[in-house]
């Protein structure tokens, strides 16, 4: 059973100051899942993404990845060790080139130092050109290889969605965290990367994690999902199962009783 | 004297150097708070200031006297004509700037220092000039400690100065308003927040601040020269630094631990007192290590 | 137009742009007292730009902003937001450092009046209570759907007579999208006109009186909300779903 | 290089004019001509000028790769420097070490000191970091001025000239020659890190701290690394700067050396190796140009630099890599 | 008409401008009245100013510019070790250069044979210093220096002598220039209350440190070196100063001849001239006498002349040098403050 679960968490316990922010969480991803994480604003969903990454450092709790635990991990660690991540505001390297941000993926899979470079070692000529092609790799797959000597931060903002994906596959993860992924995104757009979650998890066998708010995405995409409120996890289901599950419909859905309407 | 008295004077001592410090650091860190901006050339507004000082001293000592009346009034004249300068100078040298690279700016800063000294230094060829002030050496002794009345006045219209600031910036709505446009200028302009006009009042103050202190230095120690702003300067900077730059009490607080040091610094038992700026950045360092925004300064945290 | 009222704000030709980019081509747009009026379009259309001309925070190269029959063309955003036209821009904008109150309190920086700002206080502690309860906290720190709040609450401290909201949905949980939907209304209700721009035009259109389509900077369509709403080809082409 | 041209564009930062390969050969070997032919042209007046521009060619480049790639504001650069030349300084004249054989221990001197003081203060944002940079220039200065090992406060004197290969280096012509090669190899050396992924690092941490450690990438490993690497070029310029004066005390290192080898940086556009270069010429022969108008030359100077800054506040060099 | 170049190699920026310029004012003097009796070898007389801010690269710089200027001979050295870098320059070029300040003792063996050093010695300074705080009936003594080289090491001389005589030295404290409050090294002297303090730099902290000694109480000898025996000590330290030796060389105020100086000073620049003044007015005075007496601007010859200086008297005193060209006799002269002025003491 342990052996099936690629991420688990037990007990995580996360405050600020008093405020309770994550309450004794218990939550697992199987390999090869696509998992989402919904929740009301404020629930903590961001600050157990970041409790995972080694951002945040949890009061107590643990968290083992693939039969390691990471909670002593720095956030470099945590990636080293196959968990890439999205942020909810896009953060790309401003300044630098789409095809640049994606070769920062590729840092922590090569190691030619300082002096490799001023001597220009065949080492290191061999390992820069496979930086190059294996992020371009990594452009091709999110869709967007002909952008890739853009400034990153003038692309659209869908497209930059999609650098901040191509820069974390670059990291070779075996699980993707994806915080709000599709926030900001038209209609359009979010079919596109429907599509392209389900191929990173089936063409490259990535597991992924997702926090977002767009039920519809959601819904169509997870094979499981929780729900986080307050800190604490209310619900654990199928999308059927959430759906209709009354507690996620006061803390989270809400009713639509068309009141816009008038 | 005893130890005890030694102890004493040098709190004394580090109190009324911490005062002029802590003057000078309120200025840097109220323009780093607002701009971001180390401004090198805050250090040159105190010699400035020390020098309109003396020039409305020399003027009106004939009438007033050279007493604190007369000092008081030159201080007073001197923080309005430097603060007017202050506002000139970031509105010729900063301004345009606030938009480039923020080093950048630090270059202009060093620039704009670098022409006020040399402005000076080729009015006076370099040499120092006597202040002209004349009050007596009286004071109260407790114990073997002599405290001089000066010492009570300076370290008096410093705190004055610093605590009506304090409160000027933490209860104030124009207060908030200088702490907001440090962070987003733009929500500020929708805010209603006339940008331009808080940095211009940010200048003013804090180089009114920096020129009290300048014209209570010159009529204090006695002279004024071109180059008396550089060490004071980058004391003030590292005073604001310990306290936490961009916090008014911070600044203050930095301003008498480092006036402090100095005291205490001389003082060391063991090594001489040539040792002293090696203590104090020493002490500098390891609060820094230790508690890495200063000791009053809030962490700026990002959300992710 | 068919609508009744005055128009609170008028745009004429307006063109914008940033460096070599030109955003606008030219808008029209007219926003009538009392009314919710929303702005549609893809992204990068030029929803954003289009507000920030408006409020000042982007000059116009061409054409003219008229609010409540001044021209405001050209003037600085702190003198526009002075006159009651408030703008509430995507991505937030907490002030990192202040607190939530303090937030609260710039947001009425043009109110002079202490107990005016009292009570617009208290009023925006009741519609968003976890405001209240977290007035001390640093702003920057709440969630991004309480950002989200502090956000509109910090414009309403401001009184203002247009507001210009850009996104207020964006990364709302689905609850809370509608609530924030019902603070708008009843904001309307109160006497407030309001420019809206929402990626969610399904919900923005259920709201609004009046609705404007726009694509690469250029008006594509406008017309009565329900009639954008029942017309098919619209929905598909620039509504999605 | 082919592959730049389809490839991400490099970042040295060379700007629009220089894109073209060819024409980057045709100006690097006219400007190399020139640096070789220049001693034989002007007198040795402009040769002192030009050595001391080039020996600010490798500090500004060191530095260049603390505050200009890493995003590291370094105030007290000059720390680095002095390092070099009281290491070879000390060890020739205490020690009776070769220069040659005092060299490495300089390199060595400035790696620890890189570390001592990257180490524990990497944390710290970048105004902080300026303090703690500019106390750890000064104790490294008051410490040059107390000690008796270091000469005190009248310094170290007597120091020898080096041969090099049965070359004796002595006149001001040997060591503008010295110079230049040194800057020739701080060029390239400065080249090949950014385009390396230890480069490319220091710009991800100076953009995004927490992006970059997202992406696995050690930001405190990464900083010390530019640290120590400033170093050694600070501390190499101070070898040769200890051997060339021959006489070295504390004044030569004080704060505002740190602070014109940082104007130097800003001024000819961080992060830009060619901009970085003109700044340091324009720092040093900036004030010679203005020798003859005695007290005024600062003053001139400062609104020269003050105009530069406002019409181009990227600094000199046009095009990216400025912020 | 041709003229003749002469450089002056001094800070004219930085912190230490003021001593610079005034020696620049001092030189300039000399030369007015040399071109006034009709030049050099026919010609007129000008000036090269070479800044060296106190810097030892700038003064790198500065010396390779007057060297390029062809300049016949050099007058200034202020800052020791900006002047220690140079000498390997003009004496390559072989260009004579009279160090008219600088006097550490590193001067010495770094000295090609073409500078001559026209200020007394550290050495001198503080043997003079010693015998006169002794007769004082000193026992115990604090000495204060300023942390550069020429302070620093007058201090240590003196303690050096001041002990073998066996004194006490309390303590050598350091201070920084341009620091102003000085209340903490005060509090120290007063705790320990030695019989004599001796301040070994400049005059501008000096007066500071005098001022607030006095202010606080102290009531001991206070003695200060030959860097502050300028009447502006008077204007920074007030009353304070009243009382307090200065060793010195004779400076312009203590010989007849100088009196037109000082008036030509004061007239021209508006202040009194600084402790430098004399002494940088004899340099060109001296260079201009070598220059004439060799006949020509070759500058063995103009060496050979000043080496075989015998005595002449000169503002400050009679100038011949030992076989390593400084100053052969120490004529270190106590000066006392009084009434706001500077007064001998030890006549
Ligand atoms: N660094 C921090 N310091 C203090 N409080 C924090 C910090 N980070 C998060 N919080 C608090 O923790 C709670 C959870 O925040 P989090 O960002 O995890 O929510 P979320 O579930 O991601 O919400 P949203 O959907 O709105 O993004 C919030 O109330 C927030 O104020
Ligand atoms: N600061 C800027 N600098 C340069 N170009 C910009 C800037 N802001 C917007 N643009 C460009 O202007 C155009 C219009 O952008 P705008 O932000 O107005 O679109 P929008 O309709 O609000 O899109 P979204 O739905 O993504 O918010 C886009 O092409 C965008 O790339
Ligand atoms: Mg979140
Ligand atoms: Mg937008």
């Amino acid at each position: 059973m342990a052996d099936n679960q690629l991420l688990a968490l037990s007990g995580v316990t996360l405050a600020f100051a008093g405020n309770t922010v994550l309450d004794d969480v218990n939550f697992s991803i199987p390999r090869d899942a696509i998992v989402s994480l919904i929740g009301p604003n404020g629930a903590g969903k961001t600050s157990l993404f970041n409790s995972i990454t080694g951002f945040y450092k949890p009061q107590g709790g643990s968290v083992r990845f693939d039969g390691q635990e990471l909670l002593k991990l720095k956030p470099h660690q945590v990636t080293a060790s196959g968990i890439a991540r999205t942020f909810q505001n896009v953060r790309l390297f401003r300044e630098m080139t789409v095809l640049e941000n994606v070769m920062s993926g590729m840092h922590c899979r090569t190691k030619s130092g300082a002096l490799a470079a001023v001597l220009r070692l065949p080492s290191q000529q061999r390992e820069e050109a496979e930086i190059r092609a294996f992020s371009e790799e990594c452009l091709a797959f999110v869709g967007i290889a002909d952008e890739a000597n853009r400034e990153a931060t003038t692309l659209a903002y869908g497209h930059q969605r999609r650098v901040e994906i191509a820069r974390a596959l670059a990291t070779k993860p075996k699980l993707l965290l994806l915080d709000e992924p599709a926030a900001g995104l038209n209609s359009g757009e979010k079919v596109a990367l429907t599509e392209l979650i389900a191929r990173i998890r089936n063409e490259l066998g990535i597991s992924v994690l997702l926090i977002e708010h767009d039920m519809g995405l959601v819904m169509k995409i997870s094979e499981r999902i929780s729900v986080l409120d307050h800190g604490k996890m209310i619900a654990e289901g199928t999308a059927k199962d959430i759906q209709n599950d009354p507690k996620v419909i006061e803390a989270y859905l809400g009713q639509d009783d068309g009141e816009g309407q008038s | 004297m005893t130890a005890f008295d030694v102890v004493m004077q040098q709190i004394v001592n580090g109190l009324v150097l911490g005062s002029f410090y802590a003057l000078v650091a309120l200025g840097y860190t109220m323009i780093f708070g607002v701009i971001k901006l180390l401004n090198f050339a805050h250090g040159d507004l105190y010699m400035v200031g020390g020098f309109v000082g003396f020039l409305v001293l020399s003027a009106i000592s004939g009438i007033t006297g050279g007493g604190w009346t007369g000092v008081a009034i030159s201080m007073f004249l001197s923080m309005i004509a430097v603060g007017c300068l202050g506002v000139v100078i970031e509105r010729v040298a900063y301004h345009p700037m606030l938009r480039a690279p923020r080093l950048s700016i630090l270059i202009t800063a060093l620039a704009v220092s670098l022409v006020l000294q040399n402005t000076v230094l080729s009015i006076t060829h370099g040499q120092y000039t006597a202040f002209g002030a004349d009050f007596g050496f009286g004071g109260v002794n407790l114990g073997n400690v002599f405290i001089t009345y000066n010492q009570m006045i300076l370290v008096g219209i410093a705190a004055f100065l610093m605590i009506g600031l304090e409160v000027f910036v933490s209860r104030t709505q124009y207060g908030r308003a200088m702490r907001a446009v440090a962070i987003d200028k733009d929500m500020c302009q929708l805010m209603g927040i006339n940008v331009s006009g808080v940095i211009a009042v940010t200048f003013l103050i804090g180089s009114a601040l920096a020129a009290a202190a300048g014209t209570l230095a010159g009529a204090y120690y006695g002279s004024v020269w071109y180059f008396m702003g550089f060490l004071i300067g980058l004391k003030a900077f590292t005073a604001a630094v310990i306290g936490g730059i961009g916090s008014i009490p911070g600044a203050m607080l930095g301003g008498l631990i480092l006036g402090f040091l100095e005291a205490f610094g001389t003082q060391l038992p063991g090594i001489g007192s040539e040792w002293k700026d090696v203590f104090s950045f020493a002490v500098l360092i390891l609060v820094l290590v230790f508690k890495p925004t200063g000791l009053l300064g809030k962490s700026e945290q990002e959300r992710m | 137009m068919s609508t009744s009222g005055n128009a609170v704000l008028k745009l004429k030709g307006i063109e914008a742009g940033y460096g070599r980019i030109q955003a606008l081509m030219g808008i029209d747009l007219e926003v009538h007292e009392g009314q919710i009026v929303t702005l549609l379009g893809a992204n990068g259309a030029g929803k954003s730009t289009t507000l920030k001309t408006i409020s000042g925070l982007v000059r116009a190269r061409a054409g003219s902003v008229e609010f409540m029959g001044e021209d405001i063309t050209g003037k600085n955003a702190h003198q526009i937001a002075r006159s009651g036209l408030v703008h509430v821009p995507e991505g937030r904008h907490i002030l990192r450092g202040l607190s939530v109150k303090e937030n609260l309190e710039l947001g009425a920086f043009t109110v002079s009046d202490a107990k005016l700002r009292q009570t617009r206080m208290q009023e925006v502690f009741d519609l968003f209570p976890i405001l209240g309860k977290r007035q001390h906290q640093d702003g920057s720190l709440l969630s991004g759907g309480e950002q989200q709040m502090l956000a509109m609450g910090r414009a309403l401290m401001h009184g203002p007579k247009l507001l210009l909201l850009d996104e207020p949905s964006m990364g709302l949980a689905p609850k809370l999208v509608l609530e924030t939907m019902r603070i708008v209304k009843r904001l309307n209700e109160a006497g407030t006109t309001i420019l809206l721009v929402e990626q969610n035009a399904r919900l923005a259109l259920r709201l609004a009186h009046y609705g404007y389509v726009l694509e690469s900077g250029a008006i594509r369509m406008k017309d009565e909300a329900a009639r954008l709403q029942a017309d098919k080809s619209i929905v598909q082409a620039y509504l999605g779903e | 290089m082919t592959s730049n041209s389809n490839g991400a564009v490099p970042t040295h930062g060379l700007g629009p004019f220089l894109q073209d390969a060819r024409l980057r050969w045709v100006v690097a070997i006219a400007i190399l001509a020139f640096l070789v032919v220049a001693p034989m042209i002007f007198g040795s007046y402009i040769t002192v000028i030009l050595t001391n521009a080039l020996l600010y060619v490798v500090l500004c480049l060191g530095l260049n790769i603390v505050v200009g790639y890493a995003g590291l504001l370094d105030l007290g650069y000059a720390a680095f420097f002095a390092v070099g030349a009281y290491t070879i300084g000390v060890l020739t004249i205490q020690f009776g070490f070769n220069f040659w054989v005092a060299f490495p221990f300089a390199v060595l001197a400035a790696v620890l000191a890189g570390v001592i003081i990257g180490g524990p203060t990497l944390r710290l944002r970048s105004d902080y970091l300026a303090i703690v940079t500019l106390g750890f220039g000064e104790i490294v200065r008051f410490s040059a001025r107390n000690l008796e090992i270091t000469g005190r406060a009248s310094g170290i004197s007597g120091i020898q000239d080096p041969s090099l290969f049965g070359w004796q280096i002595r006149t001001q012509t040997d060591y503008y020659y010295v110079f230049v090669v040194l800057a020739i190899i701080a060029v390239i050396a400065s080249f090949r890190l950014a385009n390396s992924r230890l480069g490319r690092a220091w710009l991800y941490v100076r953009h995004d701290e927490d992006a970059a450690e997202a992406m696995g990438i050690n930001r405190v490993q990464v900083k010390l690394a530019a640290y120590v690497i400033g170093a050694i070029f600070g501390a190499v310029g101070g070898a040769f700067f200890a051997a060339n004066l021959g006489a070295i005390s504390p004044e030569s290192f004080s704060f505002e050396q740190s602070v014109l080898v940082l104007m130097a940086v800003i001024l000819g556009g961080m992060g830009k190796i060619p901009g970085v270069i003109l700044g340091a010429f324009i720092i040093i022969l900036g004030p010679e140009l203005l020798r003859d108008l005695g007290e005024f030359r600062l003053l001139v100077f400062a609104v020269g630099l003050l105009l530069i800054m406002l019409f181009r506040p990227s600094g000199i060099w046009p095009g990216r890599r400025g912020a | 008409q041709e003229t003749m170049q002469i450089g002056v190699q001094v800070p004219t920026t930085g912190s230490e401008a003021t001593y610079g310029q005034d020696m620049i004012n001092a030189v300039q003097i000399a030369v007015d009245e040399i071109n006034a009796e009709g030049g050099l070898l026919g010609q007129q007389v000008s000036l090269v100013t070479g800044d060296t801010a106190c810097d030892p690269q700038q003064s790198v710089n500065a010396a390779s510019r007057l060297v390029s200027a062809n300049v016949v001979g050099v007058v200034g050295g202020y800052c020791s070790g900006a002047t220690l870098p140079t000498l390997q320059i003009y004496g390559d070029a072989n260009i004579p250069f009279i160090i008219a300040a600088a006097n550490s003792t590193q001067l010495i063996p770094e000295n090609p044979g073409n500078a001559f050093m026209i200020n007394s010695t550290g050495a001198d300074q503080a043997a003079k210093a010693v015998e006169f705080l002794s007769a004082q009936g000193a026992a115990t003594l604090t000495i204060v220096n300023q942390g550069d080289a020429y302070s620093q090491d007058l201090a240590t001389l003196a303690s050096e002598d001041w002990t073998a005589a066996g004194n006490e030295v309390v303590s050598i404290e350091t201070v920084n220039k341009g620091e102003q409050d000085y209340s903490a090294i005060v509090t120290k002297i007063r705790s320990t209350n030695p019989d004599a303090v001796f301040w070994t730099a400049y005059y501008a902290d000096g007066g500071l440190l005098i001022r607030q000694l006095r202010q606080s109480g102290y009531q001991g000898i206070i003695a200060v070196g030959d860097g502050s025996n300028s009447p502006q000590l008077f204007d920074i330290a007030g009353q304070a100063a009243e009382g307090v030796f200065a060793f010195s060389n004779p400076t312009a105020d203590f010989l007849p001849q100088a009196a037109s100086f000082t008036e030509t000073y004061q007239e021209d620049y508006g202040n009194a001239p600084g402790p430098y003044a004399p002494l940088a007015y004899d340099g060109m005075k001296l260079l201009g006498w070598a220059i004439a007496e060799a006949g020509s601007t070759d500058a063995d010859a103009i060496i050979e002349v000043l080496r075989s200086a015998d005595g002449q008297e000169w503002l400050a005193g009679p100038i011949s040098f030992t076989d390593v060209n400084t100053l052969a006799r120490s004529n270190f002269i106590v000066l006392k403050g009084e009434g706001g002025a500077w007064t001998r003491a030890d006549e």
